[in-house]
């Protein structure tokens, strides 16, 4: 792999000349995360240069086609990128839904014309997007989604609310799922439709977590009109995409903790903070968790490896995403309960509004096994799909 | 003792949970919350009137003398409201270490107040953020007719709106040895004392609190010098088991909230509830609940009979009610899915004050260690 | 409570005189356990004596009334002969189905005619009995039996099997659950019948287990005459007294290992074995998980006493038995696989044929949490009956 | 190296399945127990016939050279229908220790013996109940131009069936101290020797082997005198990674069949395989299955590789897979109810050899305390 190395040395070249010293800083405060789109305002000249580099190259989405601004990188050169990037704790210069979600479905199930249209402002942070997929008193149970659009000629009509919404209060569109046939089993008549926040008739309030924050929004849509060419596939084949994107959803959030654990170890944490004795942590019971807990670390994070090359060898079995979000957002969930207990009773302490203290991301954690699915529709899933047990 | 209730016990606990669901429901703690306040002047007084605040004050000094079951059975009802008063700290663990260690004078000046609501004390006694007696590193040295303290304590317990501190501080040995601990009390308003407010995630602050030569008189000084430690770990022992009472009142309150929600909520067109899984899940929980009643109860008669087993017993109800309270508000968020995790709902505050109850007077880990050394190994 | 302390001194002085020296020593084998009745063989003079000595007093049953060979001791005066037999280690003089399933269900349900004849023969084990209750194919769905008993006028006509009965090979009489109505709902057309294994047609087949014993048999039924006297309460009501007696086994299951767990604590015997440090047990993560197991075992242990407290003070709910059940076998199940960890390789040696080895008894507890009520029944039980979740 | 088998190994262990499922099915384990035999000779010359005895041996002798990768895959299927050989024990631990330690004559002399099945070897390390390298008790005196052994070794894994055993032996220092060991070859036919066998729950029998003044040559000694310790840790890294993969191939099987078996089985008028409580448990132990899967290649291929993490990730597999392995066998009992108790039903052969492997080469808190130290806390 000679070309692999020289690439690494580029990467690596380029990264040390162009990532600025405080953007491999350790992320404090929610504005230190850079989400672009049209009403960002970057906290500092460093967090737009990063950026705005990153995007010129197209790496703020490596592996998309160079065609849509995209990096055109393979698996295994976005992969050494993203170790490079590690190596010197860069941080990730776009956060985006339209990366992380949007995208991936847009390039799998769009036109053309709407591939040339979205994908590019979603690489250089222009457009900032948001998910609309759950609605009030839905739940979990996605597909009974009663927000409708109507067909009147060369728009829909579009009525009704969600609910989670991340971040709609600060998105420039949405992608929706939406009712657009009444009258057939319910996951035959959802379509999936993209909705500029700027219409009329948009209203979006923020709902405010046990952890302080306001991630999420509910969202209201009052006959608002939305053009036909912004409907993404076909008409009540929404279901699909939606699978396709909940699935990549899964992955990421499953992979979240870890993607952050980078660092210390629990364990050195906790000795820095608990002392030792003859060179072992002085709790022995917290030594024993936190062992467990390392060892589940490593398996995930072995298996998430082992997923990637599987399907890199074209042995995957597709069966993965369930799996790594159930597991990983157990997992982060425990690592959190095992921080607090290092922290002791420092870690009570709440901190200013929008200070991200320990105790604020422990209960934010909460939501892990909720959102995307909960765990126990993960479990369902594994147990019927891929077990094949029966109803 | 019989496990079970006598009927003015009963009486009490009965009483007791009409009166906080009508006076201290849950949404006043939000109020205070939303209000930038943290515990309410008015059901103090509304307590300290029906006699809390004295419950375990001996009746020659103006307390009920009704004794430390019933006492847990108030802290345990405080749970589930999640009201917030110094009950604990003030009226059960330093009343019973002035009446263990004052003298009659100290006893006569101290306990009518404590008993009437009107003095709030706390033990200033933890400097670190887990509980190690040993490690006491404040020192209270001999000067003239008094003494002078010099040190830190941390995570003072109502440190904030505490009128008086026992302090517990080094007369003699280095910090890390056993012996040499005295306790003092020190009034608030002393000179060289600054108090830093740390406000917590269940609303309650707590205080940082820096002594710097603060000069107290030989009065101050409760008990012997250098052996308060019997009664130390008794009024140590009484906290943490009113904290596993109060973690149970939380774990009772969250998982009975969540059966109604279970019975209520309908997903993929059937009643949450009928899910097999989750029903496993609720009746596992509702057996850990009933060990932390037999625990609880047990714990809070061996602090009452000061039995041999004392701090064994109170150990394994720290225990297993911290371990219950954090599956119970766990499995209580995760079962009401997204609405359990917004703060509009109730649920979250009782995860959170389960977190700081936990770590008060030691959390699970502190109590497993002790557990096993007193076991003997 | 002058009384008990006169009649505790009382007790202590006669187990002193009439409880022989080798009657307090541990239980090595199954031998050890005198189980009487008409076959059975003393391992020694001392166990005659022994369960004869307190047969004669009533004390093999307590609490029963006296006027049926039974102790008519009160509860508190039960409760202080226990502890002043396990203060000397005495070995229980009578094991004893009859004691301690049969004999509840007799004095509530027989006819005095039936109560005269047979708990005299219990207390005195005359005679050795088992319980008829699963079938083969039906596992833990007790109430769907086939086995039938048909009214030819002064007899019933009883034909089928049983599975599980325990020691059927050993015993003299048997308690079954007959189907002697197959027109109504299942659990309508079930009684309640005593059956003597000397009838011609009776037969069995030991089952071994993985534990390498056979405590359980397949018992066979051919055209078995069974005398109507040997009904017990109403033809077709038998479910009722089932029901009663499964509580009274679930209890009794659930509280075994408790029973049995007197004398040093799991941590002590592993202090013994793997040797400490400071004081403390060497092995972290052993200590850790020994701590909470010995937490548990407190308040399980707590919970009894409390529910029979409770029951005492007339504030009982009824909801205890599964739950003790329950909670009582899971437990049961830790303390072996703690035991197992202790012992280490040692611990897998499987000895002699009849010799009681811990690998026997840990693979032997895994049958604790299946036989009298499935874990997951007793849990079921709880959520639906208790807590009132819906179905 | 990626998180996949190349061709090779997917090969391998295809025709390894196949070759068990056919000559090794777990039907001949109960026909094995049931004539009181613990292993069948004729399995063991079959599979050094395919070249398995030579796996890791290097090919100048006479090996196949293939590597631990692929040898492990061996053992994770020997797991599935619970075939016993002295695969692991001879074939690949001392393989390793001799082509390691041993210099060229005595290379020549073992190894193609060793490759071609005719000669079984076994390490006897242990001397009580839980592995204690530093505790090593047994003394290698040097003697004229030999050694004398004295002391006693225990559990020696097929200690009943090899003709040679490797054994780790004191040449200087105290029991307790890290330095000092030596390993050295010894006939089981030497005087001096006498062996105890111990038939364990799982139909193996194991050894205790007591040495009275064993009179050795200087050729019997591997290595320099003091200085096998790396490679001996490596061969017992191989050891735990072997058991590791083995447990896996044990929780697999055990899963499966149970799957089966909820599939088929009807309760209460529905399948059993319906219950959702059930569903979710046997969710939970696919995902642990899968970290299994990662974990155990990973650490074969560590140990392949012997990089620097080796130890650490050969504990963690270790780990990992005797806790799913653990619960595997118990759910699967429970599962299957009844029939799983009995001895007739071949679920409980998996519940007796995992308890056994999980003992083999240091159980999950022997590796635990491993891995903590190992991570520096």
């Amino acid at each position: 792999m000679a070309n692999a190395e020289e690439f690494r040395q580029q990467i690596r070249e380029w990264l040390q000349e162009n990532c600025p010293e405080s953007m491999r800083l350790p992320i404090y405060s929610d504005k230190d995360q850079c989400w672009g789109g049209r009403n960002w305002v970057f906290e500092n000249e460093d967090q737009k240069l990063w950026m705005e580099r990153m995007a010129e190259r197209g790496w703020t989405a490596p592996e998309w086609p160079a065609e849509y601004g995209g990096g055109g990188l393979s698996k295994v050169e976005a992969k050494i990128l993203r170790e490079e990037m590690a190596r010197i704790k860069a941080r990730r210069p776009l956060e985006s839904f339209g990366i992380d979600m949007l995208g991936p479905a847009l390039l799998k199930f769009a036109s053309e014309e709407q591939k040339q249209r979205f994908i590019p402002e979603i690489v250089h942070g222009k457009i900032r997007w948001c998910q609309g997929y759950s609605e009030p008193n839905a739940g979990s149970d996605l597909a009974s989604l009663q927000m409708r659009a109507e067909d009147k000629g060369d728009h829909y009509l579009v009525n009704g609310s969600k609910t989670w919404t991340s971040y709609a209060n600060k998105s420039d569109w949405i992608f929706c799922l939406v009712r657009t046939d009444f009258d057939v089993p319910k996951h035959q008549g959802i379509s999936f439709l993209l909705i500029d926040m700027a219409h009329p008739g948009v209203s979006t309030h923020p709902i405010q977590l046990i952890s302080g924050n306001s991630p999420f929004c509910e969202t209201y849509f009052d006959d608002v009109e939305v053009p036909k060419a912004h409907l993404i596939g076909e008409l009540n084949k929404g279901w699909e995409i939606a699978k396709y994107l909940l699935t990549h959803e899964r992955e990421m959030i499953g992979g979240f903790g870890l993607l952050r654990a980078g660092g210390a170890s629990l364990g050195q944490t906790a000795l820095e903070a608990i002392g030792e004795r003859e060179g072992r942590l002085t709790d022995d019971g917290l030594r024993a968790d936190i062992t467990a807990f390392e060892v589940d670390e490593m398996g995930f994070a072995l298996t998430i490896e082992r997923v990637i090359d599987e399907a890199k060898a074209g042995q995957g079995t597709g069966a993965a995403s369930s799996m790594l979000k159930y597991y990983g957002t157990e997992l982060n969930k425990i690592r959190y309960e095992l921080q607090m207990s290092v922290g002791g009773s420092d870690a009570l302490a709440w901190g200013e509004q929008d200070e991200l203290t320990l105790v604020k991301q422990w209960l934010r954690t909460k939501g892990n096994s909720i959102e995307g699915g909960t765990s126990e529709i993960q479990l369902n899933i594994i147990a019927k799909r891929i077990l094949g047990l029966p109803s | 003792m019989a496990l079970v209730l006598n009927e003015e016990q009963q009486l009490l606990k009965d009483s007791a949970k009409t009166f906080l669901q009508e006076c201290s429901p849950v949404e006043n703690l939000r109020k205070l919350r939303d209000a930038g306040e943290r515990w309410s002047t008015e059901l103090w007084t509304d307590m300290a009137e029906m006699g809390w605040a004295g419950i375990v004050v001996p009746e020659a000094y103006d307390g009920l003398e009704f004794g430390y079951v019933g006492a847990g059975l108030l802290v345990e009802e405080c749970g589930r409201t999640l009201a917030n008063s110094p009950l604990t700290s003030s009226a059960l663990v330093c009343s019973s270490l002035v009446s263990g260690l004052g003298d009659e004078e100290q006893k006569q000046a101290i306990l009518p107040a404590v008993a009437s609501g009107a003095s709030i004390l706390t033990l200033a006694v933890n400097e670190a953020s887990r509980p190690a007696l040993d490690a006491t590193a404040l020192t209270a040295t001999a000067d003239g007719d008094g003494f002078v303290l010099n040190g830190d304590k941390a995570h003072v317990i109502d440190g904030m709106i505490a009128h008086k501190l026992l302090v517990v501080a080094r007369t003699s040995g280095e910090a890390g040895e056993q012996d040499g601990l005295s306790l003092f009390m020190v009034d608030r308003e002393s000179g060289g004392l600054t108090f830093t407010a740390v406000l917590n995630t269940d609303n309650h602050e707590v205080a940082n609190i820096r002594f710097d030569s603060v000069r107290v008189g030989q009065d101050a000084l409760l008990g012997e010098a250098g052996n308060c430690r019997p009664e130390l770990e008794r009024a140590l022992d009484i906290g943490a088991a009113c904290a596993a009472a109060e973690l149970f009142g939380i774990a009772q309150e969250s998982f009975e909230r969540t059966i109604q929600y279970l019975k209520e909520r309908k997903q993929f067109g059937v009643l949450v509830g009928s899910f097999q899984a989750l029903q496993h899940r609720a009746a596992l929980l509702f057996c850990e609940l009933n060990l932390c009643k037999s625990m609880v109860l047990k714990a809070l008669q061996a602090v009452e009979e000061n039995s041999a087993d004392r701090s064994l017993l109170v150990s394994a109800a720290k225990i297993k009610c911290g371990n219950t309270a954090k599956l119970a508000v766990n499995e209580a968020v995760q079962m009401h899915g997204g609405i359990g995790m917004t703060d509009e709902f109730d649920i979250g505050f009782f995860m959170k004050r389960a977190a700081a109850a936990r770590q008060e007077y030691g959390d699970e880990y502190y109590h497993s260690n002790r557990f096993a050394q007193l076991r003997g190994y």
